[in-house]
């Protein structure tokens, strides 16, 4: 399995039965193909549907029925249309159960970056603010490093999303969360040592309890001679 | 409610003024009225939408006609005009989260001062606004929008101006068609009173002040 | 034709082709009898309706279909229902065009009382406060004077509804505007003389141009000398 | 969502809780459930509502009954009971301009912290309240109203809990599906999935937490 699958793998594990769900646009997108079985999620599109459906065969296209990119999708029976300020209501008013987003840097206690790279890459926040602010969790799938650098990082030096830490960092290598504010391994993906963790993650990282702690202490691992970031993809 | 031209509506339009235009990276977006934009030439504009869209979609012909001093957008990511202008300095963008974006057009439309919200906060898009605590939480107050014309989209208008609104095309129409001082509806179908039920009707004919006339 | 009805006669006059417009309970749902022909007025009704239609047949009644005060209405063909949030977004969004509300007192400078007598009569504002802040026009409907009390006041002693003056006010003796802040006499009903409107309002009372000026010096007409207020109708 | 039986929601409700009940002057209250908060006397209670009806009618029921410490409406004209027991000290009633209380409502459920307006302003009802100043306008900051239950009437409801209404039986329905921590539901009618198109939607299914099954 690729990494990005294995990602959308294991967040899709976070769902229960009746959530309300936001997936952001790249590997989020793909969590709805591991819905586990016998549970029915809302997927929550923020252009104004809760109920999407796949791709339309040729010649059903409707143009006023597209996803957030723009792209035709169909709709579910039992979907629903609505215009902008109740699809943000949904997300603000902490009725949005689960948003998992894409992330550049998470850092240390959480905090995310990922909608701009200052001077390269301004494509405005879109809807990832009102998203992380308002969501009851924020899930971040994202590759564990980017060409080679880490992504979970001591301190963003990306501007931030939000001031609302994230709640759990989902790569190919491993579950990260923030319990007490401290980035937390979890787990790690099937194969993946505890040191492979370490070795790609600058954040000072605590261990969960069910975890083998590391061999190497956590001065020696050399997570703090990374370059500096800020473009990461 | 009159019904109006393509060319006469879009006529009124001058030179400079802040319009609303709905859509979400093109859809929902009155396309006949952004062409008729681009005809006629109308330049200086201030849009404010959801996006920028994509050159030869919606809002991208008038980024790429190069009619915008300035657009209030929450996204432009797809647009890689928008960004070039942007950069080169012909053209100022206002980032607005999304969520921010829509209840600012709703609150100048429904009469509100503005909104107090705390997306945004502990980010740069707090920078120069007020923060105003409410019960012990702390919320960024962002003012009310409006605009001198709005362009809206429907999927169906009867005849007195009532408008419907097709799936993921409603998004920003239906706030803009109250936030603006005149509405310019483009409706894909246009259909006598009592055809559309009252419970169905999204938009209330009153605030509509002109219907694009069928060609 | 009797008071209410002149009153009511009078206000549809202020109607025009595509207006929207309120109707307050009383003398003002009256206006609707007197819609000049050839024009199509849209009346709302605050509970959420335009198009709000007569009085159902019998054995037509739907109990989701009532007016303001929960009697069954009929709708017209072109109406539409709407939620609460706005329903008070028209009003206050500067969409209505004109609301026609009765009074209790209206002062000098067209500062309305109508929603409490304190200690009496507490209905409490309903929507009266959000109609005065938020129309384009305000037009009051309501008799000269109460049990001999003048009702256009040089201050209004009760509860203020809003601090925004009213544009008209009109009763079975007169039509009283407020250009320039000041309470003038613009017209007088039908066979009604100028000196029958200053003896019965105790507002220092401006004159339109037109108007034939008061014989009687405004000092001798004993205005001052009536009674407090303060269980007005 | 989950289908209830109208005795155990109710049941679900504590001595003291905030509720939100729709209607206006009792037209869209789901009265089986506030018949079944005075069968379980359910006491204490403070409601969030438009009105308090009149006696016999919606509200008016649970006020007759005595069961409210406190009401938070925009009109209680209709009600003498409401009235006599305010009078006499036995009930807390706070007067909110409709309009104010409808956007209070919405704001709670929209994660907004409060709401901007102009109404009351140079009024009682500006007593004791922030004022905030805009682009140079006075404007009260009115905070956002949240309830722990909100008891909604609907005209149509599918098996996924997605809400239509009937004219003027909507009104503060929708507003306060959103928001209160626990949305229980009764319908006048229950129909499969797919039967309600997605755009005559006003509530959407995720919102809603319990619908009352049918007898």
């Amino acid at each position: 399995m690729d990494a990005q699958s294995l990602i959308a793998r294991r967040i899709a594990q976070e769902l229960r039965d009746g959530m309300l769900v936001n997936l952001g646009i790249g590997i989020p997108t793909l969590v709805a193909n591991f819905v586990p079985e016998g549970i029915h999620v809302f997927f929550q599109s923020e252009n104004g549907l809760i109920g999407t459906g796949p791709v339309p065969e040729p010649g059903m296209v409707l143009p006023w029925l597209t996803d957030a990119g723009g792209k035709p999708v169909t709709a579910l029976p039992g979907a629903c249309a609505f215009d902008s300020a109740m699809s943000f209501g949904l997300i603000r008013g902490g009725h949005l159960d689960i948003t998992v987003l894409g992330g550049l840097q998470v850092d240390q206690r959480g905090l995310l970056a990922n909608w701009m790279v200052p001077g390269k890459m301004v494509p405005g926040m879109g809807g990832a603010m009102d998203l992380v602010a308002g969501a009851k969790r924020v899930i971040v799938a994202m590759q564990h490093t980017a060409k080679g650098r880490p992504k979970i990082v001591r301190e963003c030096a990306l501007p931030l999303t939000s001031n609302r830490p994230v709640d759990l960092v989902v790569t190919e290598l491993a579950v990260i969360g923030f319990p007490d504010g401290q980035a937390t391994l979890l787990e790690t993906q099937e194969g993946v040592a505890v040191e492979d963790v370490i070795a790609t993650t600058e954040a000072e990282l605590a261990f969960a309890p069910e975890l083998t702690k590391p061999t190497l202490p956590r001065a020696a691992s050399g997570a703090a001679s990374f370059p500096p970031v800020g473009d990461a993809k | 409610m009159r019904t109006i031209k393509l060319e006469d509506a879009v006529a009124m339009i001058p030179i400079g003024a802040t319009l609303m235009v709905g859509g979400f990276m093109g859809v929902g977006t009155p396309e006949p009225l952004v062409d008729e934009l681009v005809r006629q030439q109308k330049g200086d504009l201030t849009v404010i939408a959801n996006d920028t869209a994509a050159p030869g979609i919606g809002i991208g012909k008038l980024i790429t006609a190069r009619l915008l001093r300035r657009v209030i957008v929450s996204h432009i990511g797809l647009n890689p005009d928008t960004q070039q202008q942007m950069l080169a300095g012909e053209l100022q963008v206002d980032l607005v989260p999304q969520g921010t974006l829509a209840e600012r057009i709703r609150a100048g439309g429904f009469g509100l001062g503005g909104i107090l919200t705390a997306t945004g906060i502990g980010t740069i898009a707090e920078e120069g606004k007020q923060k105003i605590a409410v019960d012990g939480r702390d919320y960024l107050l962002e003012p009310a929008l409006r605009a001198h014309f709005a362009l809206v989209h429907a999927f169906i208008a009867d005849y007195l101006g009532n408008l419907q609104y097709a799936l993921t095309a409603r998004n920003f129409n239906p706030l803009m068609a109250m936030a603006a001082d005149t509405v310019i509806v483009q409706a894909e179908n246009i259909v006598p009173v009592g055809v559309v039920a009252p419970d169905h009707v999204v938009t209330p004919a009153p605030v509509v002040d002109y219907l694009i006339a069928k060609g």
